[in-house]
Parts: C-alpha cells; structure tokens; sequence
C-alpha cells in the first residue's frame, strides 16, 4: 500500500516537472522532453496500479503508450526540423505569426 | 382536402427560383408578376370558397413530415388568416407592378420579391408551429438582402439590425413554443406540434418558472408575446423598424410596413388571445398589451410629428397604427378584436400607398426631407391626388377603410379599456396633425426652386397606388366581405375571455 | 462475432496502406488518380457502414458497434470524403499525394476507433492515431512556415493533453482496476466518490475538451486552423472535433455517474464560456478561416449543452448538431479553399487568401462557391431549414425542457445565453455574406473546379437535405444516444 | 313618390362630384353644369318630398352596414326644412360660381369639390344615426380642408387649411368621443335588460337614442351631450375653437359662402338641434329646471356672440368681417337652443333654426356681395374700397338689405299689442325672437346674463356690418382701379337672395310650429311660446339697438363727425387686443401647436427614441460592448505556444476548484 502511494508521489512530482518545463522552456526540443516526461509519468502510474489491482492490462496499457509516445517524439521532432529549416529557430517565443 | 394553399405558397417558391435564374429584367419581372399573379387568382378562388359563416379552420390540408417530433405540414386558413392571405397576394402584385422600373440586379431584386410573398404567405396559412416557425424566420432573409443590396447609405447598419433584432426575438418565442410542446407531450404522450393542441393544453400547464417570481403559464405567455410584438413593431421594441424604413428601397419598405408587421399581429390574434384567458395572471396581460398598444399610438404618433424625413414619418405612423391593433385585441370584445384585425388588413392596403408616395418623391424630387421639398403638387397632381388619398386614409377619415378599424377598435374597447381608449382618442387629432403639417409643407405651398425640373411618377406607379386607393374606399364603403369573416372568428376567440377586465381600466 | 462488422475500418485501413505502396509504384505524373482511388475507397466503406446492420463487440469487448459509433463513423468518413474530394484539385502534382491520402485514411481509421472504443486503451490508441496523423497533415505544406507553426502549435498542445488524457485515464484504471468502459461504469454505480475519481474527470475533461476545442482548452485551434492546408482545416474542424464529442460521449457519461450532478456545473460553464468566447472573438476577424475557427468553437459550445442535462434527448440533439456542424464547417472551409485558389489564380504570391476583402462580388466571381457558402452559414446561424437549424431546435428544446420540468432557472438563463449567442453569430455570417453578394467583385468571374463544386454540392444537399427531411437523422440521434441509457 | 328617391338628394352630388373630377376638363366652364343640374335634382326632390310630408309626415329608409350599425335616411320637418335651404342656397352659389370662378384654370376641381361639399352637408342633414352623420360630418370637414387650400400654391391658404381641418378635429375627436360613450352606455342598459332596441332598428340611430337617453344614468347623458356639443363648437365655430373660421377666408369667396351659410357651420347647430332631446333630458344641478348641457350651450352661445361681434368691429378685411359675423350669429342660434329650451322645450329647435335658415339667406347674400366687389376692386381691404355705390348698384342695394336684415331691423307691430302682424326683415324675425326667449329665460330663471350677452351683441352686429357697408360703398374711391357691375349670372343670384332675406320672415308662425314639432315623438308637444309675454322695451329693445348701431355707424364712417384713425393710430390697447383677435392665432397656432407639441413634447419623444432607446441601450451598451469585449478577449491568442499550454494548465486547475466549489470532494 504505502509504496503504491510512493509511486504515485513519484509520478506526480515528474508529470509537475513535466507541465512546469512546459510553461517555462522556450526550446521546442525541451518542451518535447516535458511532454515525454508527463506521458511517463503516467505509464508510472499505470504499472503501479497494475500490479496494486493485480491484473495485466494496466502494463499492457503502459506498452502502447510508450509506443506511441516514441511515435509522438518522432512527429515532433519531424515537424521542429521543418520548422528549422523554414526559420532558423526553434525559439518557441518567436514562432508566433499566428496569432489573435 | 384541397390543396389551394400549398399550391399558393409554392407556386412564388417556383417563380422565384425562375426569377433568379433568368438573364433578363423583362423575363425577370414578367416572372414576377405572373407568379404572383397565379397566387393571387388562387387566393380569389379560396375567397369564393371560403364559408363566411363558419368559424373553424377551413380549407385545411395536411401533409405528414417529422412523425418523430410530430410535426406535419398542416396549412389552413379562417378569418385571422384569410383577410391576410388575400392582402399579401394584392400587395406583392402591386408592388411588383410599382418596382416595374428597377434596373439594379432585377432578377434577384423581383426573385426576393416572390420569396417574401412565399415567406408571409406561409405565415399566415400555417397551422403547425414548428412550420410557421420556419416561415417565420424565412421571412427575413429576402428582406435583409432587399435593404443591404437596394437600400440606402446606412443600409448595413439597418439590414443587420433589422435581422437580429428579430430573430432574437423568434428565438425567444421558440423556446415558448418548446414549453408548450413539452407540455402538450406530457399530457398525450404523443409528439405533436399542431398549434391548436398546442393552445388547447396551454390551461393545463401549472407551477413555477421561478419560484415566486413568475410562473410557467406567464412566462411561456410573455415569451411568445415578446416574439410578436417585437415584429409588429410595438413601443419600446421598435427602433429597428425606422432604420429599417429608411434604409430599404420603396418595394421593401411596403412589403416589411404592409405584411411583414401583420405578421406579429396575426401571432397575437392565433396565439396570444386564445391563451390570454387562461394565463395566471391575465389582468395583468391585459393591462400589459394595453399599454404597450397605447403607449405605441401615443408616441409613434409624437415621434412621427418630430420627423424631418417624410418616410421615417410614415414608419412611426405605421407603429402608431399597429398600436390600434394591440389595443384591440387587449379589449377582448368580440367586435374589437376584428376591428384590430380589419385594422390589420387596412392598415396593409393604406401603408403601401404611402410608402409608395415616398418612393415616387424620393425618385423624382431626389429627397424625401419634409423640409427640401415643398409645393410640388404643381409639377406632380396625379401623385398628389393618390398620395393625398392615402393619407387621408392614414389619419383616419371615414369613408376609408381606416376609419372602420379604429372606430371599431375604440367604441368596442372602451367598456374594458376605458382609460386606454381616452388616451388613444387623445392621440386622434395629432395624428392629423402630423399628416396634413407633412402634406402642407411638401406637397403643398410655393415650389421650392431648387428641386429644379421634377416629373409626375410613372404611370404604372401611380396605377397600382390608384389601385390600393380604391380598395381603401371599397373596403371604407363596404367593409363586410373581410369583417364579417373576421367577426366571425373574433367571436368565438373571446368567449373564455369574457368579463376579463385589466389591472388599471 | 463477424468480423464483416468491421468492414469499413478494415478496408480502409488496408487501403492506406495500399496507397503508400501505390505510390512508390507510380511516376509523379499518375499520383493524382491516388485521390480518386482513396475517394472511391471511402465512398465504399460509407456504403458499407449505411448498409450495415446489427451490433457486436470485438477484441475482448475493446470494440463495439453500435448506434453511436454508426452515426458517428458516418460524419467522420463523410467529411474525410469531402476533404478528400476537395483534395483532389488542392493538392493536384503535388509529389507527396500518396502519403497525405494515407494520412487523411489513417486519421479516418483512429477517428472510427474512437467511435466504436469500449476500452480506454481503443480509446486511447484511435485518438492518439487520429492525431498524429492530423498533427503531419496540418503541416503538410513544410515550405510554408504558417503550416508549420500550426502543426506544432497543435502538437505541442495536443500531446499535452493527450498526456492528461492519459493521465486521467492512468488514475481511472487505479481506481477501477479495469479499462473496460462499462466495467468502470459498473464500479462508479456501486463505489464512493473520491477525489481521485474528480482528478481522473478532470483530467479526462481536459483531454477531449482540446479536441473539442472548449475553451481553455482552445488555444491551437484558431491558429491550427488559419494556419493549416485549408482542405486540412475542414478535416480538423469538421472531424477530429467531433471525435472529442464521441470520446466525451462514451466517457463523461460515468464522469456524471462519479461525480453525480458536479460536473454538469462544470459543463455548463464551460458551454457558456465557450460559445460567448468564440462568437465575441469572431466578430472581430478578418481572416475567414479564422473566424470559421471561432464559430466553430462556438459551436462546440452549442453542443457540449448536451453534457449540461444529459438527456437523450439533449445527447440527439448534441449529436445532430455535430453532424451538421460537420457537413457546414467541412463545406465551408472547402469554400474558403476555393476562394484561395480563386485569389492565387489572379495573383501567384497573394498572402493570406482567406482576408475577408477578398470575398467581395464572390456571388459574381464564384456563385456556385458564394452559394454554397451562404448555405453553410445560414446553417451555422441556425436559420431553418437545414442541419444546423434541427441540430440547434433539438438542442435547445431538450436544456429548455429540463429548465423548465425541473424549474431551474440556471438552465433556463444558459439556454436564453444560448440564443443571444446565436443572434450574435449572424452579425459576422452575414458580414461576409454582405461581401459576397452586396460589395462590387474586384476580379473576372473564373471556372470554378469539378472536385470543389462537386464537395461543396454533397455538403449543401446534406445541410439542406437534414433541413428538409430530418425524420431519419433524428431517429438515428436517438438510438445513438439510447444507447448511452441515461 | 319623390320620398322613394330621397337617397337622390346625396347620391346626385356625389355622382356629378366623380363626373365633374374626371371629365370636367371637356365640358364647358369646366363642368360647372354637372353639379348644378345635380343639386337642382336634389333641390327639386326636396322639395316634392317637402309636399308630400306636409305637415306631419316623415321619411325613414335604412339598410344595416357593418358590424351592428346601419345608413339610413330620416326626413322630418327639421331634416327637411334643412335639405330646402342647403340645396337652395348652394344651387344659387354654384351658379353665382360659374361667373366668380370663370378665370380660375383649375375650375373642374373646383366644381367637383364644391359638389362633394353639398353631398356630405346634405349626408349630414339626412342621416338617421349618429354615426352616418358623423361620417358625413368628418367628409364635410375634409371638402372645407380641399377648398380652403383651393389655391394651395399660396402658403397661406395651406397652412389655413390645416388649421381648419385640425380645429374642427379637436371638436370632432370629442364628439366621437360622445359617440364612444353613448354606444356604452346603450349597450350597458341592454346588457343589463333595462332596455332593448325595436326590431328593425338599430343601435345608433337617433330614435333609439332617444328612447336609450331616458334609461342611461343623467351624468353620464351630461357628459355625452356635453361631448356632442364639443363637435358643434368645433364645426360651428364657437368659442374657444372659432379660430379657424376667419382664417378659413383663404378660399374663394363662394366657398365662404358654402361654409358659413349653406353648409358646415351650421352642421353645428343642426347636430345640438337634431340631439335636442339628449340635451333636453339632462339633470339640471347648476341652475334649478336648467338642463346642465343646455346652461352650458346657452352660455358658450351668448358669450360667442358677443365676442365674435368685438371682433368684427375692427376687422379692415372685408370677408373676415363678415366671418366674424356668422361666429356671432350662431352664437345666437346656440343661445337660443339652450335659453329657449331651457323654457320653451322643443319650440327652442324651432326658434334656432329659424334663425339658421335666416341667416343662411341673408349671410349667403352678403358673402356673394363681398365676392362681387372683390371680382370687381380686385382686393379684400375695405380701406381700399370706397364710393362703389355708383359703380355698382345691384350689389350696393342687395347688399344693404342684407345688412338691414342682419342688423334685425324691424317694426314689432304685433309685440306693441297692435292688431297687426310685425313687419321686418328675415332677420328680424328671427333674432327679435331669440332675444325675447334669452329674456323669458332670464325672467323665468333669473339669470340676465345671456340676454345682455344678446343685445349688446346685437348693437355691435348693427355697428359693424353698417360701418362695412358705408366704408365700402359711400364715400369717395380709395382706389385708382375702375371696378364695374357683376355679370348677370352673378347678380341675379344676389336679387333672389335677396328676395329671401327681405320676405323669408312672414314665414315665422307656420315654421316655429312645424319644426318644432320634429320631436313631439319623444318629448310631447311642446307648449306654446315663452309662457310670458315680455314688456313693451324688450320687445323694442332688439330694434332701437338695431337703429342705434346703424346712426352710429352712419356718423362715423359716413358722416365722418369722429375720425376713427385717431382712436386706431393712437394704438390703444382694446384695439390692438382686438385687431389681433385676441391673439387667439399666437396662442393656438404657435404656442399649443409648434412650441408645446412640436419643439417639446414630439422632439422630447425623438430624444428618447434616437439617443436613449437606441443610442444608449442598442448601439452603444450592446453593440460596442460586445466589439470591445471581442478586441480584448482577441488579444489572449497571443500566438505564443507557451501560454496557450499554461492556460491549458491553468483550466484544469480552474475545473479542479470549480468541482469543489460545486460541492464535490
């Protein structure tokens, strides 16, 4: 029991890490970290909970979302490298033509 | 079952699309006047079959549409709906005659035309509320294109304000109609959104809306009463209706004065009569519909006395008219209830001609402020001699079919109404007033020189005008073949109504 | 079990794949027939889900078929055919044809998963499919930054909510111990509210509200959808939005259960924050695509009414709205395409296409365009007939029904909010309308592309179509939202 | 048989009304012979119907029209005796016009309208319910606005048009207002089953009215009468609305002739006259056996009479003069309904409409006169006129015996207690008569008030009418134009009336007996005259103020003994006051109508309507708050990806506090 709470601190505390690199980096490939960051967090509580429930499909839910967290960076880094490419940058405060 | 009515709001539908369609002004308003010809011999045909003496729904056919929510296309007409079936089909031709001239966009210009026509006559023929709704809302959209493309400098201003501020006003109205259904549901159990079921289950309805503040009844009583006296326009919910004036060219302005207001009233007498008995608190109501209906007469007549512009003049004498008919149908007597709605019928015939006149001195002076003009009756008799007519017609000389609404109205409201029908008989002579200062000042006096060179209207101007002034003398003359059906239907309108008196009498 | 139920996402599964396949095969010149082929491939997986009858559950009760997903599978595919029709001309000689019609399929397939998901982990597998494959296509043109901003802006937020979502989903299953919905559902019935179970709401609340784009959680969309491929944009606004309202649908329904009549607190502000926030904003745009972006925020507004009294009446309602809102906003964005073709036509680097300026005379230049578009709008507005009237009359009728039957007047003030709303809304419809037929045109009247005119036609007959005979439609809403059996 | 055509009498003008408007152009003298033959029809009809119901027979013929009213004829001795004299007096006018108008291009309207005005005057006459008169009543209003603005290129004509038709409005408005009440409260004693209408009558028409009159509650019969006689004092010019009359010169002088002899003015009258037992019926409170409505007519008929006559003193417009005049002398004629009715009954219909029918000769004579000198001099200014005795006989002498029967003079034989019968003109007759009645009144009652009213009105009428002859016709020309006799067509009309005003008054018994017995249904018949017999004096007095009025004006303006320019120039006060009518026009016109309900009231009302109503609360309150609210809440999207995630962020926060708010865990 107590560990599970353990866990679960634990996950709170990255996915709190996670949002607050979110809010306050400015490099698009630091923000991907967050995000990655969050996503595991989750797949933390995920494998927690599934061995507290005792049963597989919390870890089989944490398999997918790791594949498809690795698919996610992928795209991501896909689009910062266009994104380099057009601006020279990847200063998300200057990539603001889009705006109000 | 016939199928006049269906016949007669399609065949404007189908004209209109042909209209739109077509390359030519003169395919274009040959169209027009064809189609809206037809409608009206139909409309002559329901006339002759239409059974003066009985007082139901006659005519009536229905079609099956939504059976899931029970709505069917149901069309029908008795003697609120008739008398206004008939002024549509009589106004538009005319109207499509008076605008025989327009150059800009014609085909557009006359589809709209029609569309209107289709709009108002599903209005008025509809027997099931979610259909009229639609026609209802229908009815706005050839009338904003009619002011934004045709109207004048601040026409966007007017077309959008015109617009929303009546559509909120529907929309208020569809949520009552969404109490009423709900209501009507829970009772049979059965969807069904036939307007007399709906009426007919309104008495059942009990509780509060707001706890101790307003109840159920009342509240689905004013939101309908707010969707319609905002169309008509009444005080204080009217400013739409002189920017809208203003802005839209002549043809527009006599379709919205002449038709597109009746529409509230006719909703007053369908709906808002029939359920007034049975609100929680109908002297209230009643009260309520009195004074806007007075306070309507009273100051559009005082707002027209201030006018500068002789249209924006006309169209607060329009609201001082449409407050007779609130007034009315506030009394809840048999006979001045169908004054209000031969008020109703009247009031279309006589507006037309004087937004007609507007239109002819617009066009040929190039300025309809009171003040610029100035004795043109020298260079125009033929316009002078009709315009005259109408307003004469307009401050309510008898002999005119004016004078048999408001003389009906007044002398029957009074022993509900008394203190009301004081102050709108106080009214009476600033009509006149206002009237006749415009003529004495435009028309007549010395010719202001700087209009230069100016033209009597058109001949086909003047004919439907001279037209619409005959009607007014036919029906001041012989008001029977629309009121006695009118009387006939008031009377059983009012039966649960009697002995109902306001708060303040 | 049949698999033959699953014959629509089968075929158009293989079909994506197939077209990647295809186009490493053909030269660049013959690409352009991809379109047509994945058109026709969508067209036949329509057919088959029309035609299909019957219910059932695949995959350990990860997958089920039923009403809902039906209706909703149609919009999806409908609007993917639309975007994909309208495609055809958009991105005509464009090399990278193959792998965007293997996106958009793609994207239709996780969107139809999400449809039919019974588990959390479909759930959350269709929607992360949906959206990576939407987060490429909004960046699809990577020579122009626009797109590209839009695609990260909308990836960046997308993957952080998803990471809510999972989050949520993450402290659900905890509690829960399973991941199958109607398990959850069953153990909400019985178990005591815990504040977990109110995180785990909120979380999940969170994740679809950015695909339904309800604000706060809208932030990318105005900027996604001004930014991306304008056929693109229909597809995101039209479809992946909707996608958020089923997942809600499926899921919220035990968040109401958890935490009893909270969260319709909760929805209720958010529904009358959303639709005021986004028809304010529009007023206000000069870019149509951008404007459309808040309308259909506002809209979003409209339909998350129905999580206010979750009524099956209000879920139809909820439903109709979201077809129609598909079948305006797709066809309206696929009109702003053409106006931007129309606009690069007479001028090969004209910035921002969709400035409302250039819609002047469009009635001249593009009637069939112009009318189209003035359709879509009077539908947004709720003007009847069409499906955005029905949408908005069941709607409305259901919230003012409950006010009224419960007299509750916090209801009854939300649906008159509801109504202001949509008065408002026609003040920048027909803004643009004015522009369209009432201003003079400034450029000759061009010929106006098959693809297009044949998209905008099939949206204009279904907006009409629903409009003039709803009766099918309804029934259909109904039985999608008995099925929730609230 | 002529009884079966009595819709004729209206129908014939209306016809030659529609013909002349439309055809006129073509016919000669712009189709002055369609009306003329018409009314002669309608004369000549009036006339075998007069014959056939000779003495006490009547004519009722009705039809139902809408709702519960109905159109209808009723021809008894006091519809009838009106019919003669309208038809008579304006057959004689329109053959008068066809010289008068003969330069004027727009004739053919001219004719039209005129014929228009005889129908609806005749409309009035012949009417059998209230509401058929009143609809008469407002036609003939509405042909007085047409003809007063004839020449509506002058701005002054219009605007006394306008003034016209809105004065008598106000009246009208108030005796629709009667209309109103009475219909009520009829159907309040039906409701209640006190009264029911006869079968085959109808609601309104005068016979049930009467009948209703005994049943309704007397107050409310106070207000009703009281309310009627509002619509009289509009139509007849009483005071306070006889505004309009004067200005109403603006016209042709044949068309003052048709208004103030033949036609509108004595609508008036003839409307207190025909509701006369309505009146008759109301409670006396003010003065014992004086009924309230009666008293009120009485008194608003002397003091008009007399203030009228002020006025005609100093009017130097030679048709304003005669203007002011007919305001006097329907004063006379309501004195005498409410003084004489007030004793006499149903005598006092007789008395007062001898007096109308009277004058209806006598003022028709004088306007045609003044119409010929101003066809001949070409101006209206009696300043200007001058020594056209010479020039002009026939119109000299007419015109100076209408005067004398203006001025009453006469020789009371019979009232000296002489074996013979009086000997004098028409109007003395018919004036000596009412003045002895207000005296019979004062005795009876013992309130003089209204006989001093009378005769010094009397002495002024003689005064000024005489003081217009001698400025006009004697002396020496004032003026170097050379005027000349009328046309024959134009004088000869003048002799006949002539004849009438000089001759009518023998008919004095045989009249006062068969009118008065119009009402003997209702009321029973009415006893014989004032039930006095007044003293020598009262009976001489009516004539020396006659004789006296003519020497003083004989020493002034003719002999010239005081210069009148002295007490003119000196601009005292009473004259000023006077010439200005009592600034009746400042007030009415500018004060009440442009100040109070134009410049404050009506744009008070656009204040409102423009900058609160839909400046304030539409444009501004809505319309910019929600544009400002749109800018501000636009700024949020500041394109930054950044805050759009901590505003994602922040909403989950929000949601979290929200759920607790809303009472969750």
């Amino acid at each position: 029991m107590a560990d599970l709470f353990m866990f679960l601190l634990i996950s709170a505390v990255i996915f709190t890490i996670g949002s607050y690199g979110i809010i306050t980096q400015r490099s698009g490939i630091k923000i991907l970290m967050s995000i990655e960051l969050m996503l595991n967090a989750a797949n933390i509580n995920l494998v927690a909970f599934s061995s507290f429930n005792g049963n597989a499909s919390g870890q089989v839910f944490a398999l997918f979302s790791i594949a498809i967290a690795a698919a996610e960076a992928a795209i991501g880094f896909a689009i910062l490298v266009a994104l380099f490419r057009v601006r020279d940058t990847i200063n998300l405060d200057n990539i603001n033509i889009l705006r109000w | 079952m016939t199928a006049y009515i269906s016949l007669m709001i399609a065949i404007p539908l189908i004209g209109a699309l042909i209209a739109f369609l077509t390359k030519t002004r003169e395919q274009a308003r040959v169209v027009a006047l064809v189609s809206s010809g037809i409608s009206l011999l139909i409309s002559l045909i329901m006339l002759s079959r239409f059974d003066t003496s009985f007082t139901g729904i006659q005519l009536d056919e229905i079609h099956s549409w939504i059976p899931s929510l029970g709505i069917t296309l149901s069309f029908g007409v008795d003697g609120i709906g008739m008398p206004l079936v008939l002024l549509s089909t009589i106004v538009i031709p005319l109207t499509v005659i008076f605008a025989w001239g327009e150059t800009k966009e014609p085909n557009k210009f006359y589809g709209l035309i029609l569309l209107e026509l289709t709009g108002v006559l599903g209005v008025f023929t509809s027997l099931d509320f979610f259909v009229f709704y639609i026609f209802w809302e229908i009815v706005l959209i050839p009338m904003y294109f009619l002011i934004s493309i045709w109207g004048g400098p601040r026409k966007d201003y007017a077309a959008i304000k015109f617009f929303i501020y009546t559509h909120i006003a529907s929309l208020v109205m569809l949520l009552a109609i969404f109490a009423l259904y709900f209501n009507a549901w829970q009772i049979t159990r059965t969807p069904d959104f036939n307007m007399f079921h709906l009426l007919k289950n309104y008495p059942l309805l009990e509780g509060w809306l707001i706890p101790n503040v307003i109840t159920i009844k009342d509240a689905i009583f004013i939101g309908l009463l707010f969707g319609f006296i905002v169309k008509m326009p009444a005080v204080p919910f009217h400013t739409w209706l002189p920017d809208a004036h203003v802005e839209a060219p002549t043809a527009g302005s006599v379709i919205l004065a002449a038709l597109l207001l009746k529409m509230g009233g006719y909703g007053l007498f369908r709906v808002i009569v029939p359920l007034l008995p049975f609100s929680d608190s109908p002297g209230k109501m009643i009260t309520l519909l009195a004074i806007i209906g007075v306070l309507s007469i009273l100051y559009g007549t005082f707002l027209a006395l201030a006018q500068r512009d002789l249209k924006k003049m006309v169209a607060y004498s329009s609201i001082s008219h449409m407050g007779y008919v609130t007034l009315g149908a506030a009394a809840l007597v048999p006979l001045s209830v169908s004054g209000a709605m031969f008020q109703q019928f009247s009031h279309g015939l006589i507006t037309g001609v004087l937004f007609m006149s507007c239109g002819v001195i617009q066009h040929s002076a190039g300025t309809r402020i009171i003040g610029d003009l100035g004795g043109i009756a020298k260079h125009m008799p033929k316009l002078t001699f009709v315009m005259l007519a109408g307003f004469l017609a307009s401050l309510g000389l008898p002999g005119m079919s004016g004078f048999i609404a408001e003389l009906l109205i007044l002398i029957n409201s009074y022993a509900n109404l008394p203190t009301f029908v004081i102050l709108a008989l106080f009214g009476i002579v600033f009509t006149a007033g206002y009237h006749l200062w415009a003529m004495q000042r435009a028309v007549f006096g010395t010719f202001n020189e700087k209009l230069g060179h100016i033209h009597d209207g058109a001949d086909y101007e003047i004919a439907s005008m001279a037209v619409l002034v005959l009607l007014i003398i036919f029906f001041g003359l012989y008001p029977n073949p629309v009121l006695n059906m009118m009387t006939a239907t008031a009377t059983p309108l009012v039966r649960d109504a009697a002995g109902l008196v306001g708060v303040i009498v | 079990m049949s698999y033959i139920l699953l014959a629509p996402e089968i075929l158009l599964t293989v079909l994506a794949l197939a077209l990647i396949l295809i186009g490493l095969l053909v030269t660049e010149k013959s690409k352009n027939m991809i379109g047509y082929i994945s058109a026709i491939g969508l067209a036949a997986s329509l057919v088959m889900i029309l035609g299909r009858t019957g219910e059932g559950s695949f995959f350990n009760n990860a997958l089920v078929i039923d009403p809902l997903s039906q209706i909703f599978k149609i919009i999806f595919i409908v609007v993917s055919l639309l975007a994909v029709i309208a495609s055809i001309h958009y991105f005509k000689d464009n090399r990278n044809q193959d792998e965007y019609y293997t996106l958009i399929l793609l994207a239709t397939v996780g969107m139809m998963v999400v449809a039919s998901a019974n588990d959390l982990l479909a759930l959350f597998v269709g929607f992360e499919l949906a959206s990576m494959s939407t987060y490429v296509l909004a960046g699809f043109e990577k020579k122009n930054p626009a797109s590209l901003e839009a695609a990260l802006k909308y990836f960046i937020i997308g993957s952080l909510s998803s990471a809510l979502m999972l989050f949520g989903m993450s402290l659900v299953y905890g509690v829960s111990g399973t991941t199958n919905i109607p398990e959850i559902l069953a153990y909400f019935k019985t178990a005591q509210v815990s504040g977990i179970d109110i995180l785990a709401m909120i979380f999940l609340v969170a994740g679809f509200g950015f695909k339904m784009a309800l604000v706060p959680f809208h932030m990318w969309a105005p900027d996604t959808y001004e930014g991306s491929p304008t056929v693109v944009s229909s597809l995101l606004a039209a479809g992946s939005k909707k996608m958020g309202f089923v997942a809600a649908f499926r899921v919220l329904v035990l968040a109401l259960v958890a935490v009893r009549a909270d969260i319709q607190i909760v929805f209720a502000i958010l529904a009358v924050v959303t639709m005021t926030y986004g028809n304010v904003v529009a007023i206000s745009q000069k870019s149509i695509k951008r404007m459309l972006a808040y309308s259909s925020i506002a809209q979003a507004g409209y339909i998350s009414l129905a999580f206010v009294v979750m009524t099956q009446m209000s879920i139809a309602g909820g439903v109709l709205l979201a077809l129609g809102h598909a079948l305006m906003k797709g066809g309206a964005f696929i009109a702003v395409a053409v106006v931007g073709y129309m606009v690069l036509s007479d001028n090969k680097n004209a910035k921002n296409t969709d400035d409302i300026s250039n819609f002047a005379g469009l009635g001249k230049r593009a009637p069939i365009t112009a009318l189209s578009l003035f359709v879509f709008f009077l539908a947004l507005a709720g003007i009847p007939p069409s499906a955005g009237f029905i949408g908005k009359f069941v709607l409305f009728y259901s919230v003012t029904v409950q006010a009224v039957s419960t007299a509750s007047t916090w209801l009854l003030v939300i649906v008159i909010i509801a109504i202001l709303n949509s008065a408002l809304s026609i003040y920048y419809y027909a803004r643009v309308i004015r522009y369209m037929y009432v201003l003079p045109p400034e450029g000759e009247k061009i010929h106006e592309p098959l693809p297009y005119v044949i998209a905008l036609l099939l949206a204009v007959i279904g907006t009409i179509g629903i409009g003039l005979y709803p009766e099918p439609v309804i029934n259909m809403a109904m039985n999608a939202a008995s099925v929730l059996g609230v | 048989m002529f009884s079966d055509y009595a819709a004729l009498i209206v129908l014939l003008p209306v016809i030659a009304f529609v013909l002349t408007l439309f055809l006129g152009k073509k016919l000669y003298s712009g189709g002055a012979l369609l009306p003329i033959a018409a009314i002669a029809g309608s004369f000549i009809i009036s006339l075998g119907i007069f014959f056939e119901i000779y003495p006490d027979g009547m004519v009722r013929q009705s039809l139902p029209w809408f709702a519960n009213f109905n159109i209808g004829i009723l021809i008894d001795p006091l519809a009838i005796v009106m019919l003669l004299m309208v038809t008579f007096v304006s057959l004689l006018i329109h053959i008068y016009a066809v010289g008068y108008m003969s330069h004027d291009p727009a004739k053919p309207r001219y004719f039209a309208e005129t014929s228009l005005f005889t129908a609806a005057m005749l409309g009035v006459v012949l009417s059998d319910n209230i509401l058929q008169f009143f609809i008469s009543w407002e036609l003939v209003g509405l042909c007085s606005f047409l003809l007063i603005g004839f020449w509506y290129h002058k701005p002054s004509a219009a605007a006394a048009a306008k003034k016209a038709f809105l004065v008598t409005r106000v009246g009208d408005v108030l005796f629709l207002a009667g209309i109103v009440l009475l219909y009520v409260n009829i159907n309040e004693i039906i409701a209640s089953g006190r009264f029911s209408v006869v079968p085959g009558n109808f609601l309104l028409q005068f016979s049930t009215m009467f009948e209703a009159a005994k049943l309704i509650d007397p107050t409310q019969l106070t207000y009703i009468t009281l309310l009627f006689f509002g619509g009289a004092v509009g139509k007849s010019g009483q005071f306070p609305l006889h505004g309009w009359l004067p200005d109403a010169m603006e016209g042709p002088t044949t068309v003052s002739a048709l208004i103030h002899a033949a036609t509108m003015v004595t609508a008036g009258v003839y409307l207190v006259a025909r509701t006369f037992p309505m009146f008759a019926a109301t409670p006396g409170t003010f003065v014992p056996g004086v009924p309230d409505s009666l008293l009120v007519v009485a008194y608003i008929g002397g003091f008009t009479a007399l203030f009228a006559a002020t006025m005609g003193l100093v009017m130097n417009d030679i048709k304003r003069v005669l203007a002011y005049s007919t305001v006097s002398q329907l004063g006379y004629m309501m004195l005498a309904l409410g003084t004489a009715g007030a004793v006499a009954g149903a005598n006092a219909v007789g008395i007062s409409m001898f007096h109308l029918i009277g004058h209806a000769f006598f003022k028709a004579l004088l306007f045609l006169c003044a119409g010929s000198v101003i066809h001949a001099v070409g101006t209206n200014d009696i300043r200007e006129m001058g020594g056209l005795f010479g020039k002009m006989k026939i119109t000299a002498i007419t015109m100076f015996i209408a005067a004398l029967s203006l001025a009453g003079i006469g020789i009371p034989l019979a009232g000296l207690r002489l074996p013979i019968f009086n000997i004098g003109t028409t109007g003395f007759f018919s004036k000596d008569a009412i003045i002895e009645e207000a005296y019979a009144y004062g005795f009876e009652r013992g309130d003089y008030i209204p006989y001093a009213f009378a005769v010094i009105a009397a002495l002024l009428t003689s005064i000024y009418i005489f003081r217009l002859w001698f400025m006009a016709f004697t002396g020496k020309p004032r003026s170097e134009r050379h005027p000349h006799e009328s046309p024959g067509v134009m004088t000869r009309p003048l002799m006949i009336l002539a004849v009438f005003a000089l001759f009518f008054g023998f008919t004095q018994p045989a009249f006062y007996s068969y009118v008065s017995a119009s009402f003997d249904f209702v009321m029973g018949p009415a006893y014989e005259g004032g039930g006095i017999e007044p003293p020598v004096i009262v009976v001489l007095l009516p004539v020396i103020v006659g004789v006296l009025g003519f020497l003083i004006s004989y020493a002034i303006y003719y002999k010239r003994m005081l210069d009148m320019s002295k007490i003119i120039s000196s601009g005292n006060p009473l004259y000023k006051l006077l010439l200005n009518r009592y600034y009746e026009p400042t007030i009415g016109a500018n004060i009440i109508g442009v100040k109070l309900t134009h410049d404050v009231a009506a744009q008070s009302g656009e204040f409102v309507d423009r900058k609160i109503i839909d400046g304030l609360v539409i444009d501004t309150i809505i319309g910019k708050t929600t544009f400002f609210l749109g800018e501000a809440a636009r700024k949020l999207q500041t394109g930054v990806v950044q805050n759009y995630a901590s505003v994602t962020l922040l909403g989950v926060g929000l949601l979290l506090i929200l759920l607790k708010l809303g009472g969750g865990v």
